[in-house]
C-alpha cells in the first residue's frame, strides 16, 4: 500500500476561499493533513464540510487558496486525475452494474481479466464481503454493505487518501457503529490517508486523529479529540461537541506555573456550583486585562462533569431523560436562571422535584464575557429549537 | 436511342445514358405496368417516383433546376403549366406532338396530353330520374338541386373546370356561378372518389367528377358499368360542365434521350390502348378506342377551349376561395 | 456539475441540424412579399380557419385529457378487473394512423347507417381524440406508477377519501407529466391533416395542404405555416408557466417503496369498466373492422407477400433509422438540460417543439431545398429523410430522454471521476446505461409514429423506396382499398409492437 | 383537545397477522396503548414496524386479528375514516403547497377561510415556525423544520392519536435531539396518543413511556424503558437495546424471598468477573430444572455496570473509543474468549495494554443454556458483523 511514511505531510490546503454567487462559503481554510492519518471534519448543516471535500478532490475550484499533496500544486488538476478516492453519503452505487462491477469499476484500463478478478475478490474479502454477494444488485445489498462496497471500490484504485463524504448517516444507529468500526479497521490496515466528513460528533470523536470544526465556512478549532471536546476554544463549538454546561463564573486567582493570561493558563473560579478550576483556550487571548482577577464570563462544563456530592450546592430536578447506557436530568440551582443539565451512568432516572446536591469533578473552560479575539466568537450564543441545548418550551395551542 | 450530344468521358456512356428519373403524379397502379412494358422493350430502367400531382409539381418547383427529374407525369393539365411556366420543361419534338390535336397540348410545346377526362354529373340511378338532370352545368345552383350536388372545390379537377368557366362565360358569371354554387347548400368533398362513393352509398344524389371514375368503381368491385347504380350524364350543347382535360407529360431534361423515348412510348399505339384500357381515359392519338359506353372525343360535344389557357389557376383559385367553397 | 464543453457542442450541432427545416420557413417568409404575406395571414378566411383549430385543439385536448387521466388512474390505482390488459390496449391506438382511423370510420358509417355521412368539427374531435389521447396516457402511467406514495397515504390520514385524494395530491404531483403530454398531443392536432381533409374540417393545417395543391401556391402554405408557428409557440409559452421547474431525482437506494393504495370500485365496478373500455374498444375496434371489410368487399388484391414484406422491411429500417438518429440527438441535449439548463439549452429544447407543429409536407419541402442547395449528393437518400423524421420527431424523444437523465443521479457521476474516468467517459459508463429504459422509451415512441408518417416520406424517400405507408397510399389513391387493407393492418400492427413494449414496461411497476 | 382521559385504553390491537405473498411478516401482535401515553416500537429494518404502523393506520389490512378504537372494532375502517394521524419518515410533505397550504390541508372540508387562518397561525406557533415560514415551499426547509410542518399537519385534524414512523432518522444528530424534545413537548401539550416508530434505541428509551421491542415481525417484550434495557427478555433484545456484555456463568444459589424458578426471582451466580447478582426475567420460564443451583447459562451486563476497581479482577485493555461524554474500552480477561466492553463517564481513553482490574455494579440478567421457552429464543445469537457487538476484524489485504 503506498502512503505509510507517517511522518510525511500528505494534504496542505490553503488559504481556500469559496464563493457561490454573492454568498462565502469557504473562508481563508487551512488543513494539513499527516500520510496515514484520519482527519474528521465536523460541523453543522450548510457549514461547507462538502464543499471543502470537493474542492480536496477536485471538483470545486477554490477562488482563492491552494490544494497541495504532497508538497505539488493540484489545485486545477482534474479530480480523475488526482488520486483521491470519495465515498459519498449514500454509496453512490452504479445501479446498473453488480458488486464486482462497482468494484472493478476503478481498475485501471488495462486490467487483464483475471488480475480484475483476483483484485476484486481480494477486495471483497478485505470489507468482509462473501463471493456470493459479489454478484448482487447495489438495491439488494443492506445499507451498511453498501457502503463496504463503496469503500472498497473507492480503495480499488489505491488512492493516497480517500474522502468520506458522511458514510455513516443514512446507516440506522445500530449498523453505525458497527459499520464504522469495521471501515475504521479496514482504513489502518490499508494505512490509508483519510478525511471524514460527519455532523455527528460522537464519530467524529471515536473515528478520527484529529478533529476540525467548520461553521460558517471558517475552521473554528482543529485539535485531537479529547482536546476539542474538553477545552473547545469557544462557546458554539463547545455546544456544537456535545451537551454543554453554561454558568457565570468569575477568575479569582491564576495558578501557579503558567503564563498570565496567556492560552493554557488554569485559574480558579467562583460559579454557582462553588470554586471550578478553569482553563483559558483560546490562542488568541492575548489581552491581559480580561484575564484578571475579578473578570466575568462564561464557565463551561460537559454534564457528565457534575455528580451527586452530599456536600455539594443544592438544587431541584425538573425532569430526567433516560438513555439507557446514561440518564441525564435538568436541575434548577438556586439563583442560577438557566437549569444545568448532569449526565449519570448506569443509575436510575431521578424523579422530578427529588432535591440534589451537586458538585464538579476536573476543571472547565473560562470564556471572558467580551473578547476581541477575531478568530473565534466567544460571545453567549443565542439558544434556539435547532441548536443543541435547552429547548424553549413551544406556547399553548 | 442515339446520344445527340458527344460523349465527355469516352468508354461507358451509353450504359450511362439508357436510364431515366420519372416523377410521376398518377398513380403506381396504372402507371407502373406500363413503365415495365417500357423498360422491356426499350431496355431503358426508369426510377419512378411516385406522389401527388400537387406536392410533386411544388416539390419540382423547390428543385428548380437541381432536379434529378428527367420526365414529369402529371394528373392535369394545370400542373403542367405551372411546372412550365417557371421554365423547367424542356421543348417536345414536332414530331411527337403532331400527333396530338393542338387542344390537348401545350402552345409552346413544353408538355402534350396523354389521355383525356371528360367532366361529368355522376348521378345516382335508383334516386335521381334522368329527365331531372340539367342541361347545363350552371343549372346545378337552381333550388331543385339544393343540397344534392357533390363538388371538390380542392381538387384540381374541379379547379381546371372554374378555369375554363372563366374563360367561355366570362370572369363575372363565373364568380356568380361559384356563389351560387356555394349557397345551394353544396356537399363538399375532398376528391372525385368520394363523391362518387357517396353518391354510390346515396349519401348525396349527383356529382360533378370526371368521367372515368365510374369505370374505376367498376373495376374495383367486379361490376359491368352498365349494370351499376351510378351513371354519367354529360352536359350538352358544348356546355362549359363537360369540360375536356387531360394527363400529360413534359420533359425536363431533354439532354437525356430516354426521357423523350418515353414520352413517344406513352404516345404510341400501345401506350394509348393502356390508357384507354385501364383508365377508361380517353386516347390522344387517332385509331385508339375510347372508353366503352361514352360517346368518342370527335362525338362529344365538348366546350370548345384552349386547354393551354387553363394554367391562370390562381385567379380561379381566388375566386374559388371567395365564393366561400373552400373554407 | 459542469457540462463538458464538447457535449454542448455536440448538442447545439444535432439539434440545429435537426431544426435546419425551421430556418427553410424563415428563407422562405422573408422571400414572401410582405403585403400579400399580410393579406394571407390577416383575412377572414384566416380568421375562421384559426378559429376552427384552435377550437378543435381545445376540443379534442380536453378530451384527450379526460381520457388519458382517467384510464391512467384506472389502470395504475384501482382493483378494476383486467386492468392491466386495459393498460395495454389502451396504449395500441396510438398505432393507428389518424387518416386509417377517420377512413375506418366513414367506412363504418356508411356500413352502420348508410345514407348519412360521417364528418365535421365533432366527428374530428372523435377520430383524432381517439388517437390522441395515449399521448397523454402514457407519459401519465408513467409518472403515477413513480409518485411518491407516502403522500397519498399521508393524504388519506388527513381524512381525504380516494378521489378526493387523487385531485388533491396524485394529479399534482404527475403535473409535470401531464402538461407535457397534453402539449404533445395539441400540438399533434395542431399539425394533423389525415383525419381533418378526410373528414372536412377546415383547419389551418388542411389549409397549408389545399394551397400547395391549389394552384401549386408554395409561398401561401408557408404563409399559413407561420400561422401555426405562432399557435404552437403560444401553446409553448402556456406550458411553460405549468410546467414546474425543479427537478427530483430518484432514489438511488431502489429500496422497496410501499406500492400506492388501489382502490375497490365497489358496486360501480361494472359501470365504470363499460366505461373505460368503451373508447379504448372503438378506437380500436372502428378501424381495425373497416380494414376486414375492405378487404372482404373489394375484388383488387395486394401484391405478393414480397410485396407486403419489402414494404414491411422497409418501414422498419426507415424508421429504426429515425429512432437512432433522433434519439441520439436528444441525448446530449437532454444532458444538458438535465444537467446545467442554460438559457441556451432551453431555448434548443423550445425549437424542438416548434418543427414538431408544422406539417410533414412543409418540412418535407424544406428538406427538399437543403437537399438541392446544399447537400445535392445526398438528396433522396436514406440520410435526407432520416433528417427530415429527426426534425418532425425530436420532441417526442426528447421528452422520456430527459425524464430519464433528470432520474440518473448527477453524484453517480462524479464517483466515476473520483474513480478515475474522464467526465465524458463518466456519462459513458455510467449515465447512459442508467437512461437506457428512457432512451428506449424514446426510441420506441418515435419508431412508432415514424412508422405512421406520410407526406415528408413520399417526398424524400430514396425513388422506389416504399413503405407500410406509402404502399397504404399508393392503393388508397386507386381507390383500391381491399389491397391496401393487408397493409393497413400491417402498419397498424407493427406499430402496435412499440406502443405494447412501452406499457408493458411500465405495467410491471403496477402488477 | 380530545382524549385526556388517562385511564382509558385508547388502541388495543390482538392477534394481528400480516402476509405478503408467501411471507409472514407479523405474527399475532398484542399491544394496548393507554390514552394520553407515548408507546415506542422499536425493532431492525424489516421486522415489521412499518407494517403495524399501517394496519393501525388503515392502510394495510391484516390477515386475522382486530384492531379497536375506543374498544370499537374498526379493523375494516378506511383509512380516512379513523380519527389517527400519521407521519411518516420524511414527513411526506406535499411538494406542491407551501407551508401554510401543507397546514390546512388537514383541516375539515368546510372551515372558513377565517377560521383556517386562525388554526394555521396556532399550528406554526405550536411548532415554533415563524409566518415569514408559512409562504416557503418544503423543499426550502431544513430537514427540522419539515417534520415539525409534518406534524402540524396531522395535528390540525385534532386526531385522537399519532403514529410517527421513524420521524428523526433524516436529521443529523444535532437536530435529532432538538426536534424529538420540541415535538416531545407538543405531543404533551395537546394530550395526544402517540406511537413512534424508530430502530434507535436511545430514541425509544428516553422519548416513549413503554417500549415494544419487535423482531422478526412478533413482539418480543413490551416494557417500560428502564424494565427493557436493564431487563431485556432474552440475548437478542439485549443487544438491540444497547451494548450488552455476555459472560459464561452458572446460577450457585437463590436470594431468599422469591419463588424459585420464576421470572423476577435473583440468583447468586459465578462468572468471569466473580460473583454477579443476576435475575431471571423471561415469564414463560417456569421450567425448574433449568434453574437449579449449577444450571449453565449466559449473564448479560451492560458497559457501564463494569467499573474500575482495585480489588475486581485483571484484564488487559485492547484498544479504547473516545466519545466525549463517555469512554469504552475492549478489555481481555483471562480465560475468557470474547474481549468484554467497559463504559467509562468523563474519563481519559485507557492505553492499549494497560493493566486493569474489574467490578460489578448492580446485578444482571441470566439466561440459561437451553430453554424450551416457546415465546422468545434465548439461545447464544451468532455476532455478525452487522449485528451491534464486537467486530470481527477482517482480514489482511
Ligand atoms: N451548487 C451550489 N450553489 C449554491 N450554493 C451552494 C451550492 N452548493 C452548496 N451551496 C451552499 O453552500 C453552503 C455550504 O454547503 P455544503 O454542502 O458544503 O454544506 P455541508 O456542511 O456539507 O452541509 P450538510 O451537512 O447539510 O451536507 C450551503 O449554504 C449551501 O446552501
Ligand atoms: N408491499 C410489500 N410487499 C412485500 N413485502 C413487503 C411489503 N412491505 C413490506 N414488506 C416486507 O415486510 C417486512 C416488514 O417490512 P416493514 O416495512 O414493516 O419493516 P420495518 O420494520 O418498518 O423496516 P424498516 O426499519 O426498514 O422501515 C420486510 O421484510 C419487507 O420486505
Ligand atoms: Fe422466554
Ligand atoms: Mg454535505
Ligand atoms: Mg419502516
Amino acid at each position: 500500500m503506498n502512503a505509510t511514511d507517517n511522518d510525511t505531510t500528505m494534504l496542505q490546503v490553503s488559504g481556500i476561499e469559496v464563493r457561490f454567487g454573492d454568498q462565502r462559503v469557504l473562508h481563508d481554510i487551512d488543513l494539513k493533513v499527516r500520510a496515514g492519518t484520519t482527519t474528521a471534519i465536523v460541523g453543522p448543516s450548510g457549514s461547507g464540510k462538502t464543499s471543502l471535500l470537493r474542492v480536496i478532490a477536485g471538483f470545486l475550484v477554490p477562488e482563492h487558496g491552494e490544494v497541495r499533496l504532497h508538497g505539488e500544486d493540484v489545485t486545477s488538476v482534474a479530480a480523475h486525475r488526482r488520486s483521491i478516492g470519495l465515498v459519498a453519503q449514500d454509496g453512490a452505487l452504479f445501479p446498473h452494474l453488480d458488486v464486482a462491477g462497482n468494484i472493478a469499476f476503478g481498475l485501471p484500463r488495462g486490467t487483464s481479466r483475471r488480475e480484475r478478478h483476483r483484485r476484486v475478490t481480494e477486495l471483497l474479502e478485505l470489507v468482509s464481503l462473501t463471493a456470493d454477494q459479489a454478484s448482487r444488485r447495489p438495491d439488494q445489498l443492506s445499507g451498511g454493505q453498501r457502503q463496504r462496497v463503496a469503500l472498497a471500490r473507492a480503495l480499488a484504485r489505491q488512492p493516497e487518501m480517500i474522502l468520506l463524504d458522511e458514510p455513516f448517516s443514512a446507516l440506522d444507529a445500530g449498523l453505525r457503529e458497527s459499520t464504522r468500526q469495521a471501515i475504521r479497521d479496514i482504513l489502518r490496515i490499508t494505512g490509508t490517508t483519510t478525511i471524514l466528513v460527519t455532523h455527528d460528533q460522537d464519530e467524529a470523536l471515536s473515528f478520527a486523529d484529529q478533529v476540525a470544526v467548520l461553521k460558517d465556512g471558517r475552521l473554528r478549532q482543529i485539535g485531537a479529540p479529547e482536546e476539542v471536546y474538553t477545552r473547545p476554544c469557544d462557546v458554539e463549538t463547545a455546544q456544537f461537541l456535545g451537551d454543554a454546561v453554561l454558568l457565570p463564573g468569575a477568575l479569582t486567582s491564576q495558578l501557579p506555573g503558567q503564563l498570565t493570561g496567556k492560552a493554557g493558563a488554569v485559574w480558579d473560579s467562583t460559579t454557582p456550583l462553588g470554586s471550578v478550576n478553569v482553563e483559558l483556550v483560546c490562542p488568541n487571548l492575548a489581552t491581559a486585562h480580561l484575564t484578571v482577577s475579578g473578570a466575568a464570563g462564561q464557565v463551561m462544563l460537559r454534564p457528565e462533569q457534575i455528580t451527586l456530592s452530599d456536600q455539594g450546592v443544592a438544587g431541584t430536578v425538573l425532569s430526567s431523560q433516560y438513555f439507557g447506557h446514561d440518564t441525564t436530568a435538568l436541575v434548577q440551582l438556586e439563583g442560577v436562571e438557566a437549569p444545568l443539565r448532569l449526565r449519570q451512568l448506569n443509575a436510575v432516572p431521578l424523579a422530578a422535584g427529588t432535591q440534589v446536591h451537586l458538585a464538579v469533578q476536573g476543571s472547565g473552560v473560562f470564556y471572558p464575557a467580551f473578547s476581541d479575539c477575531r478568530a473565534c466568537s466567544a460571545r453567549p450564543v443565542p439558544v434556539s429549537i435547532e441548536t443543541r441545548g435547552a429547548t424553549p418550551m413551544p406556547s399553548f395551542l | 436511342g442515339d446520344t445527340t450530344e458527344p460523349a465527355s468521358n469516352g468508354d461507358e456512356t451509353s450504359a450511362e445514358q439508357e436510364s431515366l428519373v420519372l416523377y410521376s403524379g398518377r398513380n403506381e397502379e396504372l402507371i407502373q405496368p406500363l413503365i415495365d412494358t417500357f423498360s422491356e422493350e426499350t431496355g431503358i430502367e426508369v426510377d419512378v417516383r411516385y406522389g401527388g400531382t400537387a406536392e410533386m409539381a411544388a416539390q419540382l418547383l423547390e428543385e428548380g433546376e437541381g432536379s434529378p427529374a428527367d420526365v414529369f407525369l402529371a394528373q392535369d393539365a394545370g400542373a403542367l403549366g405551372a411546372v412550365a411556366e417557371e421554365g423547367l420543361f424542356d421543348e417536345l419534338d414536332a414530331e411527337l406532338l403532331d400527333q396530338v390535336p393542338e387542344a390537348y397540348r401545350d402552345a409552346e410545346d413544353r408538355w402534350v396530353g396523354l389521355s383525356g377526362r371528360v367532366r361529368t354529373l355522376i348521378y345516382n340511378t335508383d334516386t335521381v330520374d334522368e329527365a331531372d338532370l340539367p342541361e347545363s352545368v350552371d343549372e346545378l345552383t337552381g333550388s331543385q338541386y339544393t343540397g344534392r350536388v357533390g363538388v371538390a372545390p380542392t381538387n384540381a379537377s374541379f379547379q381546371s373546370f372554374v378555369t375554363a368557366h372563366r374563360e367561355i362565360e366570362g370572369e363575372e358569371a363565373t364568380q356568380t356561378f361559384l356563389d351560387d354554387l356555394a349557397a345551394n347548400d353544396p356537399q363538399i368533398r375532398e376528391g372525385n372518389g368520394e363523391i362518387v362513393t357517396d353518391v354510390a352509398d346515396g349519401v348525396i344524389d349527383m356529382g360533378l367528377v370526371n368521367h372515368y371514375y365510374l369505370y374505376g368503381r367498376a373495376k374495383e368491385l367486379g361490376e359491368d358499368p352498365a349494370e351499376l347504380n351510378v351513371a354519367n350524364h354529360l352536359f350538352s350543347g358544348g356546355d362549359v360542365g363537360s369540360l375536356i382535360n387531360v394527363a400529360g407529360v413534359g420533359v425536363l431534361n431533354s439532354e437525356n434521350p430516354a426521357a423523350a423515348s418515353l414520352a413517344e412510348f406513352m404516345l404510341s399505339t400501345d401506350g394509348q390502348t393502356y390508357f384507354a384500357e385501364e383508365t377508361a381515359e380517353y386516347p390522344m392519338i387517332e385509331g385508339v378506342e375510347g372508353p366503352e359506353g361514352m360517346p368518342s372525343l370527335q362525338e362529344l360535344d365538348a366546350p370548345d377551349i384552349d386547354l393551354n389557357r387553363l394554367d391562370d389557376l390562381e385567379t380561379s383559385v381566388e375566386m374559388i376561395v371567395e365564393s366561400g367553397l373552400v373554407g | 456539475m459542469a457540462v463538458p464543453l464538447w457535449l454542448r457542442a455536440a448538442a447545439v450541432i444535432a439539434t440545429l441540424v435537426a431544426m435546419l427545416p425551421l430556418f427553410y420557413l424563415i428563407i422562405r417568409m422573408a422571400q414572401f412579399p410582405l403585403p400579400d404575406f399580410l393579406d394571407t395571414v390577416f383575412s377572414a378566411r384566416s380568421a375562421r380557419l384559426a378559429y376552427t383549430s384552435l377550437t378543435l385543439t381545445g376540443t379534442v385536448t380536453v378530451l384527450c385529457l379526460i381520457l388519458g387521466v382517467g384510464l391512467a388512474f384506472l389502470v395504475t390505482r384501482t382493483q378494476l378487473p383486467g386492468r392491466l390488459i386495459l393498460g395495454v390496449a389502451a396504449a395500441l391506438p396510438l398505432a393507428v394512423p389518424s387518416y386509417v382511423a377517420a377512413f375506418g370510420w366513414q367506412s363504418m358509417n356508411a356500413l352502420i347507417n348508410p345514407g348519412t355521412s360521417f364528418e365535421g368539427f365533432l366527428a374530428a374531435a372523435i377520430v383524432i381524440t381517439s388517437v390522441t389521447y395515449p399521448y397523454i396516457y402514457l407519459p401519465v402511467v408513467a409518472a403515477l406508477v413513480s409518485v411518491d406514495p407516502a403522500q397519498e397515504e399521508a393524504a388519506r390520514a388527513l381524512g381525504r377519501g380516494p378521489v378526493d385524494t387523487f385531485f388533491s395530491v396524485t394529479v399534482r404531483q404527475a403535473a409535470p407529466a401531464i402538461t407535457a403530454g397534453t402539449l404533445l398531443c395539441a400540438i399533434y392536432v395542431i399539425a394533423d391533416f389525415g383525419a381533418v381533409s378526410i373528414l372536412r374540417v377546415d383547419t389551418f393545417t388542411r389549409a397549408v395542404f389545399t394551397s400547395f395543391s391549389m394552384g401549386f401556391d408554395r409561398l401561401g402554405g408557408v404563409a399559413l405555416s407561420s400561422v401555426l408557428l405562432v399557435f404552437t409557440l403560444c401553446l409553448l409559452i402556456l406550458e411553460g408557466r405549468v410546467r414546474r421547474t425543479g427537478t427530483r431525482y430518484s432514489t438511488m437506494s431502489g429500496e422497496g417503496r410501499a406500492r400506492p393504495a388501489r382502490f375497490s370500485m365497489g358496486r360501480f365496478t361494472l359501470p365504470i369498466m363499460a366505461l373505460a373500455w368503451a373508447p379504448v374498444l372503438i378506437a380500436l375496434a372502428v378501424p381495425l373492422s373497416a380494414l376486414l371489410v375492405w378487404s372482404v368487399r373489394g375484388v383488387s388484391r395486394p401484391g405478393s407477400l414480397g410485396e407486403i414484406g419489402s414494404a414491411l422491411l422497409n418501414s422498419l429500417w426507415a424508421a429504426g433509422l429515425a429512432a437512432l438518429a433522433t434519439t441520439a440527438i436528444a441525448i446530449p441535449l437532454a444532458l444538458w438540460l438535465a444537467r446545467r439548463p442554460s438559457r441556451l439549452a432551453r431555448l434548443l429544447e423550445r425549437t424542438a417543439y416548434l418543427a414538431h407543429s408544422l406539417p410533414g409536407v412543409v418540412i418535407g419541402l424544406s428538406v427538399v431545398m437543403l437537399g438541392i442547395a446544399v447537400l445535392p449528393a445526398l438528396y433522396q437518400t436514406m440520410w435526407m429523410l432520416t433528417l427530415a423524421y429527426c426534425a418532425l420527431m425530436l420532441p417526442l424523444a426528447l421528452g422520456p430522454v430527459l425524464a430519464s437523465a433528470l432520474s440518473a443521479p448527477p453524484e453517480l457521476e462524479e464517483a466515476a471521476q473520483s474513480l478515475g474516468s474522464s467526465p465524458g467517459a463518466g456519462y459513458l459508463r455510467v449515465t447512459l446505461p442508467l437512461m437506457l429504459p428512457g432512451i428506449l422509451s424514446g426510441a420506441l415512441l418515435v419508431l412508432l409514429t415514424t412508422i405512421k408518417e406520410l407526406p415528408a416520406t413520399l417526398m424524400l424517400r430514396p425513388t422506389g423506396f416504399d413503405t407500410l405507408a406509402t404502399r397504404l397510399w399508393t392503393y388508397t389513391g386507386g381507390e383500391s382499398y381491399a389491397a391496401a387493407a393487408p397493409f393497413a393492418a400491417m402498419l397498424v400492427l407493427v406499430a402496435a409492437v412499440p406502443a405494447w413494449m412501452m406499457i408493458s414496461r411500465l405495467l410491471k411497476e403496477v402488477r
